[in-house]
């Protein structure tokens, strides 16, 4: 075969290759390889076979590798069994039970997310999910266990309820910020401690949130006309809220995208200055923005109430999603359909997690060093492909960066 | 010292900002470097000072090769420069700014500030400034800030001194003071760089005169050419350097501000009781030194500044007190001063910037939704109309060069049923092609019977543009002058001074 | 040429006072409500203020003893004074001065501790120590963030600065069994943090913001991971540090009120002390603070005088990290002999609320961190002596006060120009 | 080290091949976690223990918050527990669905009735309730800690003001109270009135503990009875830090046994037998008699108890030992009513 002869351009599949190694779809399934990969470290080191084996090692190190081995394949496969597909269960049904537990935990990450992103898109640190989650929660907790209202209307008037809620509680924030110029991620944090110990007090109290006739700080059930109804019938979890949660990403993506609001809502976002000048109000954005902000959030309050937990709920119904809300929003670049998708890959996290612990007996915060190190390398492409050694693409991408306003400082 | 760039080459990504220059400073001359914007001036000049590093070509001092690494090795090897956008740190005091660096320190390593302090008199008293090391440079008017860059490159000894359009925010007295410091330093051995589109200034004080044009060096030509001649090179084609302009049909007094005052949020009173008028098809210009009172004013008058008293009436209606959309809604247009922070949204599309103050009802807007076609057309129409160098509506508008932006914002504005028509800076960093073309734009303007308000701190601009010229001075009016008063005497007025036929002219309207 | 040259417009401007009803407002609105407590809930009784900690005490104050509801009005009274103050002052254009401000919100304070306090007890050597306790960890915390905000680069990541320290001084304190090898391994800790952030940040230009988050998700699940696969196990020696011991000042520790407060510390709090004093000497009057703040107000210009800005943000995240890992460290070397899971509980984002409300400054953001300390422990106090108040309502207490306080008082504060913006050079 | 024979070594931890053998125990924790030095950690001990017995392995899985315990139980469900220990009344909903949808399995609920309709009965036959009436014990411990203060004030707080927190500060409260009457004394109880009190707002150890157990300290108080989990850590280093000589009391488990470092402070401890009855309960079911009744601790069943004073029994007068052996037969006979909210 002569020099000649030898490709004298890069051949298609060299191309097509090329753009792969260096385009983000690549990037994003390498940082979750990089991720898992981080995560098998601590599964191994602190499995107990593992460590008996190693400390043979020199004796018959092949011990050790298959012990890591099968720690970490049989971490990650119960992993995958718990959120996505079960081979194990009898009937389809079943096997894909596990995706449907995962869209039920995705749902109020999706909400959430698309209330922290959209603050974001509007230059504002939404960092108060969790006040705003909770008192979501205790708005429809309360209209959901203690109202008696018909069919329908019921679940409706539950749901405007919570949705209202999380907007007051934000827009308290987004009010003071407008009028006194208070940073909001101080006012968005103290917010969160008032509202847990608000919570915490109404579950304690007789006549508000506590179940009637209970010591406990829980609320009653929810009655059966405030369900948001199971979407596949009794044997699966996944609630209507997932619903609420794509109508959620729907309308943010309208407004967004679409609106003159969200028009005037990212103008503040990017530049104040030039939105000020061109007759937009930003301390009314801001009171807007936060309002629309809290009410997603609030739907994220309202599906766990409503749906997930439907047998009452007590002061630690927003389990720290306010906070992953913060980096699914971040995950997803703060645009509704990328929020969506960190949503749903975060929650398969957490579905297989709780199917990780249960079977393998690996601590659920696995799960969340894995997430969080697949946002930090989905963020940084140069240092995947340093990792990798993939190509620098022509166009520097790195550089690229989210659509978070850029105003965001703290 | 004698300095060589040999074949200096520096890309931006596709863009080659400089292209095998060369260039040689004598030792004690004073070089001019011409070029249009965009031309590669300044990235030549921070290449040379080791902020950029050159991805070609080789960097002499008397014949030896160096390898600045950074700013650092530059000023050690005795290269100063005053930056085109100021190097300072605006919350530091003069002191601070200077010292900063190359700091000494007494005992428990305390900054030495009385050395500093001492550096900073030692210095203004050589050349004559004026600069009290301890006033925090946030708060110094521009010319100042000025002295303060060129007080930080004389006190490390630079052997070479790099100036990067020093001349756009001084009035021509100041100008004249510069130039007689660049003369003074050149006499004393130093060399110099000297940076303007000013042909005048060129003419004046150089030696040598190097154009460059689109990153190339496109010819050498001596301080005696002509103005003409140096601006077919820089440009590369003839140029118009006139607004041509009919005498205005005055209608009624449009604008009448009086007594107009604007505080600050630390209480200086930034306009001062200032009273004018403007008629229907009439273009006053407001000139000054930058930082005298008329970005304030301007913003007074669409609603943008907070702590007002007096007041602004356009065509009868009270604007003072009003909100800006209100005031925009009442077809007041407005060119802000700064385009890349007031004026535009640069994450936005070219065609969302075109609608940013009509973001309700229509025409862009039903039921509080966008409407994308209508948008589209309509930006794809001012994009032909106003020769915006573009691919497309969706471009970002941050990715457009500064003239185009420039003409960005004014499509947005010119768009709409004006009522008055406020341009600050309507030419600020524009190239001398997309000057002709916004100069027309707001004659035209004019001419339809719209009041112009039009602020500029380039004397030619408002001499260009002007039917009536009214100066100003720390947030006061110094007086108001036909549009074809003396430059002499309009930068006396721009200093605070009159000269007598300022006194003899119309003072107040 | 003209002939007459003279000056039309003098050189001076105007200058006017700017005055806002603000103080006046906030101070009618306070002492309205203030005064609704003794006149709704009359307290009987007299409030007892405690200046020494114990009988043992070398210097015996006598208890401070008021009869609650009187003084209680004298101080709605003085504090009405200083409002119709404000307000006489304000109308003549005259700013309030900070003075009057202290004045009044110590009426406020001694008002409100003698009508909550009636029949009971108040130590006020507890009071001030335990606020003071309170307050150690977020002011190295807040310490923290000033540096890496000042050289501009936002830092989220406290929160994960203080648990990674915490958790590294139980295990190297018990490893080694001295807690100041503990103290230098919660030091590492946090210096590690912010060298991953400054990584992700300042190479790779990644939104600091998002790196921070993300330290604080990594930190909880790495340390809880850890401790409940390897160190709750092996209590004994891998989670039973050896704490600092409180050691007392010769001389200052005999101060009345003041001395037991200050002078009765552990190392660590003296250490607190000690950088808090060395972080704003250093930040305002040496050349490592000049060059920081210059980096972290305007990078370029930085550059152009050579300063190496990169560097200069490494080194300084990192040094940032390193105080508030001391921070960290005194959850499990002084206050807890033990690490718990996530027993931090937030503490970052309070400290990161302390900065901000400190406006970027060390004195302040350490006064702020002493506020919330102080309404975190009167809280306790009070629920301790007896309050008519539920107990959620009494924790909601510091929050609100902090909600408040930067609303009511502090409102827009600017931060360092730059922080937050990578530097991306030509 | 050296290898082990090959063969062994694939074998794994637990597991012999006998008939017990695929019987599984399991346990979810709540938000506590298994480490918190409390009733999560002493359920699981009873587990261990019970599978260390019967010689099979067991699963644990801990929550993190309540979100978790409805998924976490399911999981268990998925892996074939055959018993499962839910952990404190936060976990009783779940664990009455879960117990519904599978009636083969049985279910141990550790701090709650599983009665949500209210009718005084178990809901679902295959949940066995494990109830503690702890105020019996502190009752004790509040008696002896009153006949023990010189100061005349004794200090108690919590976590957060939940019953079964609160169950132990009633009780003690109630036991200094008796003593007041029999004695005519007038000790007093800082830090709970019987109504509300000082709580640290959760049960991590930390500067919040410490300064609640400072504030209480500071009132003169010389026994002190933090109630929550680790918080007693930050408490004992109060007390170390103060000048005075105060006595701890522990909650749940016996202090002096499983943390030594408190060996010289410990007074005694509220016992809260989980271990025990988990234990219990997980034999049984392995057994095949498990027995649905609700298990409800008292003084007589020896479910609750005060521990073994150690090192104190020479500081405290023996006939205030006497007394408060008394004291327990007394409330054993229904001669002296302790109140809780166990009725
Ligand atoms: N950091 C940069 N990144 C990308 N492009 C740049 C950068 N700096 C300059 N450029 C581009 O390089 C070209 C030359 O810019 P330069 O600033 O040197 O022009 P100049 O001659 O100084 O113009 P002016 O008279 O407007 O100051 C311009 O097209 C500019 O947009
Ligand atoms: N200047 C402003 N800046 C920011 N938000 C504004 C401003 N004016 C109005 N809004 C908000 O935008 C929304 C629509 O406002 P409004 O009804 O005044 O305008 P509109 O002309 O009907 O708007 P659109 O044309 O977008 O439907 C309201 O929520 C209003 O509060
Ligand atoms: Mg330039
Ligand atoms: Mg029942």
């Amino acid at each position: 075969m002569s020099a000649a002869e030898t490709a004298p351009k890069p051949s298609r599949w060299h191309v097509a290759l090329r753009q792969i190694t260096t385009g983000g779809a690549a990037i994003s399934v390498l940082s979750v390889v990089l991720a898992l990969i981080a995560g098998s470290v601590l599964i191994a080191i602190t499995n107990e076979s593992v460590q008996s084996a190693a400390g043979y090692f020199f004796a018959r190190p092949m011990d050790t590798v298959a012990a890591v081995w099968d720690a970490v394949s049989g971490a990650y496969a119960a992993l995958f069994r718990g959120a996505v597909f079960n081979p194990n269960a009898s009937g389809f049904a079943a096997q894909i039970r596990p995706l449907t537990e995962s869209l039920k935990f995705a749902t109020p990450l999706i909400a959430a997310g698309l209330g922290v992103g959209l603050a974001f898109r509007a230059g504002l640190f939404n960092i108060g999910g969790q006040g705003q989650m909770l008192m979501a929660a205790a708005g429809a907790g309360y209209v959901g266990a203690y109202l008696d209202l018909p069919v329908g209307l019921h679940l409706l008037v539950a749901v405007v309820a919570g949705v209202v809620a999380g907007g007051i509680w934000a827009g308290i924030a987004g009010y003071l910020k407008a009028r006194t110029g208070a940073h909001e991620v101080i006012l968005t944090i103290m917010l969160n401690n008032i509202a847990l110990y608000l919570l915490a007090w109404m579950l304690a109290t007789q006549g508000i949130l506590q179940a009637p006739g209970s010591n406990n700080p829980k609320t009653a059930p929810m009655a059966e006309t405030a369900l948001l109804p199971n979407l596949l019938g009794d044997r699966f979890n996944l609630h209507a809220g997932f619903i609420l949660a794509l109508v959620a990403v729907a309308f943010t993506w309208w407004l967004l995208e679409r609106s003159s609001l969200g028009f005037r809502l990212r103008a503040v976002g990017e530049n104040p200055h030039a939105a000020r000048a061109a007759g937009i109000s930003v301390s009314r954005s801001y009171v807007i923005v936060m309002v629309i902000a809290g009410g997603l959030v609030g739907v994220a309050g309202v599906s766990q109430v409503l749906g997930t937990v439907p047998t009452g709920f007590g002061g630690d119904i927003d389990a720290g999603m306010g906070f992953d809300a913060i980096t699914v929003a971040l995950l997803g670049r703060s645009s509704p359909i990328g929020i969506l998708g960190a949503g749903i890959l975060f929650g398969a996290f957490k579905a297989g997690g709780f199917s990780m612990q249960a079977a393998e007996q690996v601590p659920n915060e696995v799960v969340l060093v894995v997430q969080s190190l697949i946002v930090l390398f989905i963020a940084a492409p140069p240092l995947v492909r340093a990792i990798f050694r993939l190509p620098d693409p022509a166009q520097p991408r790195a550089r690229k960066r989210g659509r978070h306003a850029k105003a965001v400082t703290v | 010292m004698k300095l060589e760039l040999r074949g200096i080459t520096k890309r931006f990504g596709a863009l080659t900002a400089n292209d095998h220059i060369d260039l040689t400073i004598e030792p004690g001359e004073i070089h001019c470097l011409l070029g249009e914007n965009g031309a590669g001036k300044s990235t030549l000049m921070n290449v040379l000072y080791g902020l950029y590093q050159a991805d070609d070509g080789d960097i002499l001092i008397d014949g030896a090769v160096q390898g600045f690494s950074g700013p650092g090795d530059a000023m050690a090897a005795g290269i100063g420069m005053v930056h085109q956008h100021f190097m300072l740190i605006p919350v530091f005091t003069v002191a601070e700014n200077v010292m900063l660096g190359h700091e000494q320190t007494k005992f428990g390593g305390r900054l030495d500030l009385a050395a500093a302090r001492a550096r900073v008199h030692e210095i203004s008293k050589r050349f004559g400034f004026n600069v009290d090391p301890d006033a925090l440079v946030e708060d110094l008017p521009v010319g100042v800030q000025q002295r303060v860059e060129i007080i930080k490159a004389l006190s490390r000894d630079a052997k070479v001194l790099v100036f990067d359009e020093p001349t756009a925010v001084l009035t021509p007295q100041e100008t004249d003071e510069l130039m007689t410091t660049m003369r003074q330093l050149r006499d004393a051995g130093t060399s110099i760089v000297f940076i303007t589109h000013k042909l005048r200034e060129v003419r004046e004080v150089a030696d040598r005169i190097t154009v460059i044009r689109l990153g190339k060096v496109v010819g050498e030509a001596e301080p005696t050419a002509s103005n003409a001649e140096l601006a077919s090179l820089m440009v590369g084609r003839a140029v118009e350097l006139t607004v041509h302009k009919d005498p205005p049909t005055l209608g009624d007094e449009a604008l009448v501000v009086s007594g107009l005052t604007v505080t600050d949020d630390v209480g200086t009173v930034v306009v001062d009781d200032v009273s004018f008028s403007v008629h229907a098809g009439e273009v006053l210009a407001i000139a000054g030194v930058q930082g005298n009172g008329q970005t304030e004013l301007t913003e007074a008058i669409v609603g943008l500044q907070d702590r007002v008293s007096g007041s602004a009436r356009l065509n009868g209606r009270e604007l003072a007190g009003r909100s800006v959309r209100d005031i925009l809604d009442d077809g007041v247009g407005f060119v802000p001063e700064d385009r890349s922070v007031d004026g535009l949204v640069k994450e936005f599309s070219i065609a969302e910037n075109l609608m940013l103050d009509r973001s309700h009802g229509e025409p862009f807007v039903s039921r509080g939704t966008i409407r994308q076609n209508a948008l589209n057309d309509f930006a794809r129409e001012k994009i032909d109309e106003f020769d915006i160098r573009t691919q497309g509506p969706a471009q970002a508008a941050g990715r457009l060069s500064g003239g185009n932006q420039q003409k960005v914002v004014l499509a947005r504005e010119l768009s709409r049923d004006l009522s008055l028509l406020v341009a600050a800076q309507p030419t600020r960093g524009v190239d001398v092609g997309s000057i002709e073309f916004i100069h027309t734009r707001i004659v035209a303007a004019r001419d339809s019977g719209i009041p112009v308000l039009v602020i500029s701190t380039e004397l030619d601009e408002a001499a260009a543009l002007a039917d009536r010229i009214m100066v100003m001075y720390r947030g006061k009016v110094v007086g108001i002058v036909p549009g074809d008063t003396p430059r002499e005497e309009l930068g006396l007025m721009m200093a605070g001074m009159s000269g007598s036929s300022a006194l003899g002219g119309e003072t107040s309207a | 040429m003209s002939a007459v040259i003279e000056p039309v417009v003098s050189d001076e401007q105007r200058k006017v006072t700017i005055t806002s009803w603000k103080v006046p407002a906030i101070f009618a609105v306070f002492t309205v409500l203030f005064a609704l407590m003794p006149l709704l809930a009359p307290r009987e009784g007299v409030s007892t203020f405690r200046l020494v900690r114990s009988a043992a005490a070398a210097i015996q104050l006598p208890d401070l003893v008021v009869p609650s509801n009187p003084t209680a009005w004298v101080c709605v009274a003085l504090m009405a004074v200083a409002t119709v103050v404000a307000f006489l002052r304000t109308r003549a254009g005259r700013p309030s001065p900070l003075w009057l401000t202290i004045v009044y919100v110590v009426l406020l304070l001694v008002g409100f501790l003698a009508w909550a306090s009636a029949g009971a007890t108040l130590p006020m050597i507890g009071l001030l120590t335990g606020s003071l306790a309170l307050a150690t960890p977020l002011i190295f915390g807040a310490l923290g963030g000033v540096i890496g905000e000042r050289v501009g680069v936002v830092n989220i990541a406290i929160e994960a600065q203080l648990l990674s320290g915490a958790f590294s001084a139980a295990l190297v304190g018990s490893l080694t069994g001295t807690p100041w090898l503990g103290l230098v391994a919660a030091m590492i800790a946090g210096l590690l943090v912010g060298l991953v952030l400054a990584v992700f940040a300042i190479t790779y230009f990644v939104n600091q913001i998002i790196v921070g988050v993300v330290l604080n998700v990594l930190v909880v699940g790495l340390t809880t991971f850890f401790f409940s696969t390897v160190m709750a196990d092996n209590t004994a020696t891998l989670n039973s540090p050896e704490l600092f011991r409180v050691i007392s000042i010769p001389v200052l520790s005999e101060i009345p009120v003041i001395g037991p407060v200050l002078f009765q510390q552990t190392v660590l709090t003296y250490l607190m002390y000690i950088v808090v004093a060395i972080v704003w000497y250093g930040l305002y009057h040496t050349r490592w603070g000049l060059r920081l703040r210059a980096v972290g107000e305007h990078p370029q210009a930085a550059d152009t005088v050579g300063i190496k800005v990169a560097a200069t943000r490494y080194a300084n995240v990192m040094l940032a990290g390193a105080i508030a890992g001391m921070g960290g460290a005194f959850y499990t070397l002084v206050s807890n002999p033990q690490f718990g899971r996530e027993m931090t509980g937030g503490a970052g984002y309070i400290a990161l609320a302390a900065l901000i409300f400190g406006k970027w400054d060390p004195i302040r953001a350490t006064l702020a961190a002493l506020l919330f300390g102080f309404a975190t422990n009167l809280q306790g106090v009070f629920s301790v002596i007896g309050s008519p108040v539920p107990s959620q309502f009494m924790l909601m207490l510091p929050y609100v006060v902090t909600l408040f306080a930067v609303a009511g008082l502090v409102g827009r504060s600017r931060p360092p120009a730059a922080s937050g913006q990578p530097y991306i050079k030509g | 080290g050296a290898a082990p024979e090959e063969e062994t070594a694939s074998g794994g931890n637990g597991g012999t091949e006998d008939a017990a053998s695929d019987f599984l125990p399991c346990i979810v924790s709540d938000f506590g976690g298994f480490d918190d030095k409390s009733f999560n950690q002493l359920s699981l001990e009873g587990v261990v223990q019970a599978a260390e017995e019967l010689g099979v392995e067991w699963k644990e899985v801990e929550s993190n918050a309540e979100t978790d315990y409805a998924p976490n139980l399911e999981n268990l469900v998925a892996q074939g527990c055959n018993a499962i220990v839910s952990v404190g009344f936060a976990l009783a909903p779940a664990t009455i669905e879960n117990a519904k949808a599978n009636e083969d399995i049985d279910f141990i609920l550790v701090d709650d009735a599983a009665d949500a309709d209210f009718d005084g009965e178990t809901d679902v036959p295959t949940i066995k309730p494990l109830l503690y009436d702890t105020a019996q014990a502190a009752f004790l411990a509040g008696y002896l800690s009153a006949g023990y203060s010189e100061t005349g004030k004794v200090g108690t707080f919590g976590g957060q003001e939940f019953p079964t927190v609160t169950i132990f500060m009633d009780g003690f409260k109630q036991g200094v109270d008796y003593y007041n009457e029999e004695k005519g004394t007038d000790v007093s109880v800082v830090g709970w009135d019987g109504e509300t009190g000082t709580f640290t707002g959760g049960f991590e150890a930390g500067p919040e503990a410490k300064s609640a157990a400072q504030n209480i300290i500071d009132q003169g108080v010389d026994v002190l009875l933090p109630v929550g989990g680790p918080i007693y850590q930050s408490a004992l280093q109060a007390i170390k830090e103060s000048d005075s000589d105060i006595a701890l009391i522990g909650a749940d488990a016996d202090l002096y046994e499983t943390d030594p470092s408190t060996a010289e402070f410990v007074l005694t401890s509220i016992l809260k037998n989980m271990d025990l009855s988990t234990y219990q309960a997980v034999t049984d079911s392995a057994n095949g008699s498990f027995d649905p009744t609700p298990y409800v601790g008292t003084l007589e069943n020896d479910g609750v108890g005060i521990a073994d004073l150690h090192d104190f029994a020479d500081k405290v007068d023996a006939d205030l030992l006497a007394e408060v052996e008394a004291l327990k037969e007394s409330i054993i006979a229904g001669d002296v009513a302790v109140e809780s909210y166990l009725g």
